[in-house]
């Protein structure tokens, strides 16, 4: 859960014009330019440059910068098949992200191990066990448009809920619901 | 699955037997003798079936014959036959090498005659499941390289004499070889809890 | 500017006060806030211009949310930037890390100080203006090594080794190409090199002599190289060094880099329109004097450069890249003995003709 | 970055332990490669697992001298799927999804195979409509692909514009393929005894309008790409792979066409019904730049390959026989205790399927050889001594995806 304007400040403070429009301001910047992380891992990462590319045209919406480097990303779209060999450069990728930093898990595999959740013994059933997910988008892979629209609720979050990203160990409340599930 | 496997039953009747693999078949015999298992000219897979011992030789073999010229080595794999029983000892590993020549040009009529395979030959070697050594082919086809260390990445097939044998896909602490038939799923990997196949 | 000034303090009886030197200092530091917040600004609607330019390009549409036309793209960026966590990776260099952002920036800004926009808009009219501008960008070399050097990233490393050896190398060319026209002009004091240019459009200097029109093509691919704009982006090759230089920087002084990087456009499309293309002439005979028509000679100057940054954007769009072999060839056998031989050109036209 | 190592330590987050990873850089191996010449002052740079021009998760540990690359060693398997041990796991019928997963730029030249290798187990024979249908669809997919790899090409080059100039027209292969299958990347329409949708008048009129306009680009592709002088001085001579060091690697596709090798399996080892429709296969020299082997080459047999897809689907769709499209099945899928393996032509190479059968239900063993496995391989013996820059246009030519690479 990513912290609301509430959590944050007292009410008192609140009140105070000025700093209520300087995190607006801030919010709008941060909703406007979210550049996301030249970071593909299979299949998803197609779609994920074909919303980027000509129909879809992500940078309509300030966020078709797409930067090779995660210190200059605000942005991982996680597009594809995590598996346990790529999961701890998962998660390192998005420690070199600075803060604010948010996550879209794109596709069936990284929501929950998808179709290969059953069988895969190599893939990690769901990135929201390594790092802390913003948006789900599912589909296998999930339509341009779908990815859009990720995008796009992810500016209404932080138009609503502020700039926050979610606390670095978010994911482990996950890995607690797992275990729990595989032990009963 | 000790036995000698049999003509796979096919629907259709017997298909002509396969001109590369009677070939190999008899250059094999003629070259290593006894070391010559099993041959299966006909079916939708025939294949050379040699002993472990002598693989190199016969791939040094089928790949210098001019009239063989397999020069490629497509793919290498392996199929896990555990025993049924615990008595019929471990079990056995097949190594498969599928090689395939393009030196040796296939001819019109040879397409025309629906032969689809005038180009490709089956290697086949058998070890104890318990002791899975072979002789590397690395020497003969550089390409194997890669293939064999997937086949001991996956299958558990030790090869010997060439560098040392190193996981490709799976991570180094990997705990065992995924595609043995009695592999078991790891609950937890580094921290990260899996869901074995019973609980999705 | 001290003249201006002094007019200033003359007609008005509460300045004359104030101690003079005080009034130049507060006027040197307006004007130059107001140069700098204007290339800023400027520097930013570049960035969406390209933007918008490659949109056009690659059959789409480019930012068009964020305020009219996604004007306000380079603002919600700038914005964005600035509110991010500032990472300094504990393996750099932390005093170098810090600074380096600073020099290039200072390096390319500080250029626009002999830069004139128009007849006298310029905050500070130098006699060897030209030799100036073209000194002064170099700094931006010394920040780019102390980023790559400090970072302690490889890939920065590597980035700062190309960029190096690039934009030192390419530094003969531009400044003997443009020293085709100063020999020429017989002056290296920019304002007057455009005075020069007035009247009809084969006054420019690009037409008035074969040395100056290879210079002027010379000139204007050496600067896309020292600007490490495609295809000649080697420094920073995305595909290669992931993102050369700056790698490891973010936030803030990430956004230092990219805008000294769109200043520094900026500032050689002025330079081109300057050197070769009339500066704020209009290419007709007619009277610059009056105020009017020197606000419509900024307006002039103002649309040369962006035809040229239109061209600099056309070309990073379409090209690939050049390997570090080739461009370093281009370099030292093409450019630098064309450039000689232009200026060598334009000093025996200077011999022959004495001077016009 | 993954690619720079300095980086501040990573926070010690409970829960993600990073796995005891092997030194990156095994010094026999690597001495091995580079013989005696190993200088001091090397730089070995981690490129990858992300890193704009991988494709994917590919990781390439290079040792460098300045820029001059001198070994370097690929490691795979970030992408490991267990495509295999889902395909003990599951009945033939449900493994052809996760087929189309692992080239899923290409999945209807994997399902076709697939399908081939499962029918020829099981000896079902598909219905004439379907053969032709497949193949149209195979080839479609092969011009998306292929039209997509030539523009990546070019963004690895470092020219944008391309990609998505080439991108515009492969959104109209699939949006055909989508309006077949209802997906626009994977498609799971090639199924075992036929296909699942049959091609209606409308779609054919479309399929012609794609060709056509694919055909119409071409040239456009070219004059960004092929004929420009900064692309040819990047590709020709660069990464140049004999034919015997093709062959001797397992190099298959357009890379070892390129390399001066004359083998299609289309013309030469057919499958479905290719033999009907005779096509030029496009071999180096092309007679135009660079020397044979090179990207240069590769980039060009694929454009070749473009026209003589383009070529087929044309003739197919004129030749298209009614009927059925889906062979009678059971519901339950059991074909005879035997092996099989099967070879198709996918866009990047030769796929090969492996399938053991027992009788059962599920296979006893499937194994799929994806062609980039062995492209890639190629790339410790044939990059080093060039620059990182070429081992760029090097590993972009020869197209690997790595979904395949790892299964």
């Amino acid at each position: 859960m990513s912290p609301s304007a509430d959590d944050l400040y007292d009410p008192e403070l609140q009140q105070s014009v000025l700093l209520t429009k300087v995190e607006w301001v801030k919010d709008w910047g941060r909703r406007n330019a979210l550049w996301p992380m030249a970071f593909g891992l299979a299949c998803c990462a197609m779609e994920m440059m074909a919303t980027a590319a000509t129909k879809y045209d992500l940078d309509r919406f300030g966020s078709g910068v797409f930067r090779a480097s995660p210190r200059q990303s605000d942005l991982m779209i996680v597009a594809g098949t995590v598996t346990h060999k790529m999961a701890p450069r998962v998660r390192r990728l998005y420690d070199q992200m600075p803060d604010p930093k948010y996550a879209i898990a794109m596709g069936a595999c990284v929501i929950g191990g998808g179709p290969y959740s059953r069988f895969g013994y190599h893939v990690v059933q769901g990135v929201d066990l390594v790092i802390p997910v913003d948006i789900y988008v599912p589909g296998c892979p999930p339509r341009p448009e779908a990815l859009i629209d990720a995008i796009r609720k992810l500016q209404e979050r932080i138009r609503v809920r502020g700039g926050k990203s979610l606390p670095p160990e978010d994911h482990l409340k996950n890995r607690e619901r797992i275990l729990a599930m595989s032990a009963s | 699955m000790s036995e000698p496997a049999a003509t796979p039953s096919a629907p259709a009747p017997a298909a002509p037997a396969d001109p590369v693999t009677a070939l190999a078949a008899r250059k094999l015999r003629a070259a290593l003798g006894a070391a010559v298992l099993e041959v299966v000219e006909t079916g939708r897979h025939p294949y050379v079936r040699v002993a472990p011992g002598a693989i190199v030789a016969a791939a040094t073999l089928v790949r210098d014959d001019p009239e063989l010229a397999m020069d490629c080595c497509h793919l290498v794999t392996g199929v896990d036959w555990p025993a049924k029983t615990p008595a019929d000892g471990p079990g056995e590993l097949e190594v498969v090498y599928h090689l395939v020549s393009y030196a040796r040009r296939p001819a019109a009529e040879v397409l025309r005659s629906k032969v689809k395979s005038d180009n490709f030959l089956a290697l086949k070697v058998r070890v104890p499941r318990d002791k899975p050594e072979v002789p590397s082919v690395m020497g003969v086809w550089v390409g194997a390289d890669w293939h064999e260390r997937e086949t001991w990445d996956l299958l558990g097939v030790r090869f010997t004499g060439r560098p040392p044998l190193r996981r490709i896909l799976l991570p180094e602490d990997w705990p065992g070889h995924p595609l043995r038939k009695d592999w078991e799923y790891p609950v937890e990997y580094h921290g990260i809890p899996i869901i074995p196949p019973e609980g999705r | 500017m001290k003249e201006l000034l002094d007019r200033l303090v003359e007609g008005s009886s509460l300045l004359q006060a104030v101690p003079r030197g005080l009034v130049y200092t507060t006027g040197i530091l307006l004007a130059c806030s107001g140069v700098l917040l204007l290339v800023s600004l400027f520097a930013g609607e570049i960035v969406w211009m390209e933007r918008r330019i490659s949109g056009r390009m690659q059959a789409r549409i480019g930012p068009n949310r964020v305020g009219p036309q996604g004007l306000l793209q380079f603002l919600a960026d700038g914005v964005k930037l600035l509110a991010k966590e500032d990472v300094i990776p504990s393996s750099a260099d932390r005093g170098v890390f810090v600074i380096a952002p600073y020099i290039v920036f200072a390096g390319v800004f500080a250029a626009f100080a002999a830069v004139p926009l128009g007849a006298g808009l310029v905050p500070a009219d130098l006699p060897f203006g030209l030799f100036y501008v073209l000194a002064i960008t170099s700094v931006e070399v010394v920040g780019v090594i102390m980023a790559g050097w400090a970072s302690n990233s490889k890939w920065s490393i590597l980035g700062t080794m190309r960029e190096v050896a690039q934009v030192i190398s390419y530094e003969m060319p531009l400044a003997i190409s443009a020293l085709t026209v100063a020999v020429l002009a017989g002056t290296l004091n920019l304002t007057d090199i455009v005075a020069q240019q007035s009247g009809w459009v084969w006054n420019w200097w690009v037409f008035r002599s074969p040395a100056t029109f290879v210079g002027f093509f010379l000139f204007f691919t050496a600067a896309l190289a020292a600007l490490k704009r495609a295809p000649f982006d080697l420094p920073e090759a995305e595909s290669e060094l992931v993102a050369g230089f700056h790698t490891e920087y973010t936030g803030f002084r990430f956004a230092i880099f990219f805008l000294a990087e769109y200043a520094g456009m900026f500032l050689f499309a002025l330079l081109t329109a300057i050197l070769f293309c009339g500066g704020w002439h209009l290419g007709v005979p007619v009277d610059l004097t009056s105020g009017l028509a020197r606000a419509a000679g900024f307006l002039v100057l103002f649309l040369k450069a962006c035809a040229f940054l239109f061209v600099m954007i056309w070309v990073r769009w379409s090209l690939p890249r050049y390997r570090v072999d080739k461009v370093m060839y281009l370099c030292y056998k093409v450019l630098l003995p064309w450039s000689v031989v232009a200026l060598v050109v334009a000093a025996l036209q200077v011999l022959l003709t004495g001077g016009r | 970055m993954s690619g720079s190592e300095p980086v501040p330590a990573v926070p010690a987050v409970p829960g993600v332990v990073a796995p005891a990873t092997p030194p990156v850089v095994d010094a026999s191996e690597l001495s091995s490669l580079v013989g005696q010449s190993l200088r001091t002052e090397e730089l070995v740079v981690n490129m990858g697992p992300q890193h704009p021009s991988t494709h994917g998760v590919l990781r390439v540990v290079i040792k460098t001298d300045g820029e001059v690359v001198t070994a370097l060693q690929p490691h795979i398997g970030n992408l490991h799927r267990c495509a295999e041990k889902i395909g003990e796991s599951l009945p033939y019928y449900q493994w052809l999804p996760y087929v189309d997963r692992m080239d899923y730029l290409a999945a209807i030249n994997n399902e076709h195979g697939a399908c081939l290798a499962i029918e020829r187990l099981g000896g079902i024979v598909v219905p004439e409509r379907a053969e032709y249908v497949r193949l149209i669809l195979a080839e479609v997919q092969r011009v998306a692909s292929h039209i997509f790899a030539m523009g990546v090409y070019g963004l690895d080059i470092g020219a944008i514009t391309p990609f998505l100039h080439t991108f515009r027209e492969r959104e109209r292969g699939l949006d055909l393929l989508d309006h077949i299958a209802g997906g626009r990347l994977l498609y799971h329409v090639v199924r075992i005894g036929g296909v699942k949708r049959d091609l209606s008048p409308e779609w054919i009129d479309e399929c012609h309008a794609f060709l056509d306009a694919v055909e119409r680009r071409l040239p456009e592709y070219n004059a960004l790409l092929l004929d420009n002088h900064i692309f040819q001085e990047r590709t020709c001579g660069i990464g140049v792979i004999t034919g015997k060091q093709a062959v001797a690697w397992g190099v298959t596709g357009p890379a070892l066409r390129a390399s001066g090798v004359d083998w299609d399996c289309r013309r030469d080892a057919p499958y479905g019904i290719y033999d009907r429709f005779p096509f030029e296969v496009p071999v180096a020299p092309s007679g135009l730049a660079g020397t044979v082997g090179d990207c240069f080459h590769r980039h060009w047999v694929r454009f070749k390959e473009v026209e003589q897809s383009i070529s087929i689907v044309r003739r197919a769709l004129r030749a298209l026989p009614p009927g059925e499209i889906m062979a009678k099945l059971p519901k339950t899928f059991k074909p005879p205790k035997g092996e099989v393996f099967v070879r198709v032509e996918n866009p990047r190479g030769e796929l090969a399927y492996y399938a053991v059968s027992e009788g059962a239900e599920k296979p006893w063993r499937m194994r799929c050889r994806g062609p980039s496995f062995s492209n890639i391989a190629v790339v410790t013996e044939i990059a080093p001594g060039t620059l990182i820059a070429d081992l760029v246009a090097l590993m972009g030519s020869l197209d690997i995806v790595l979904g395949e690479v790892d299964r």
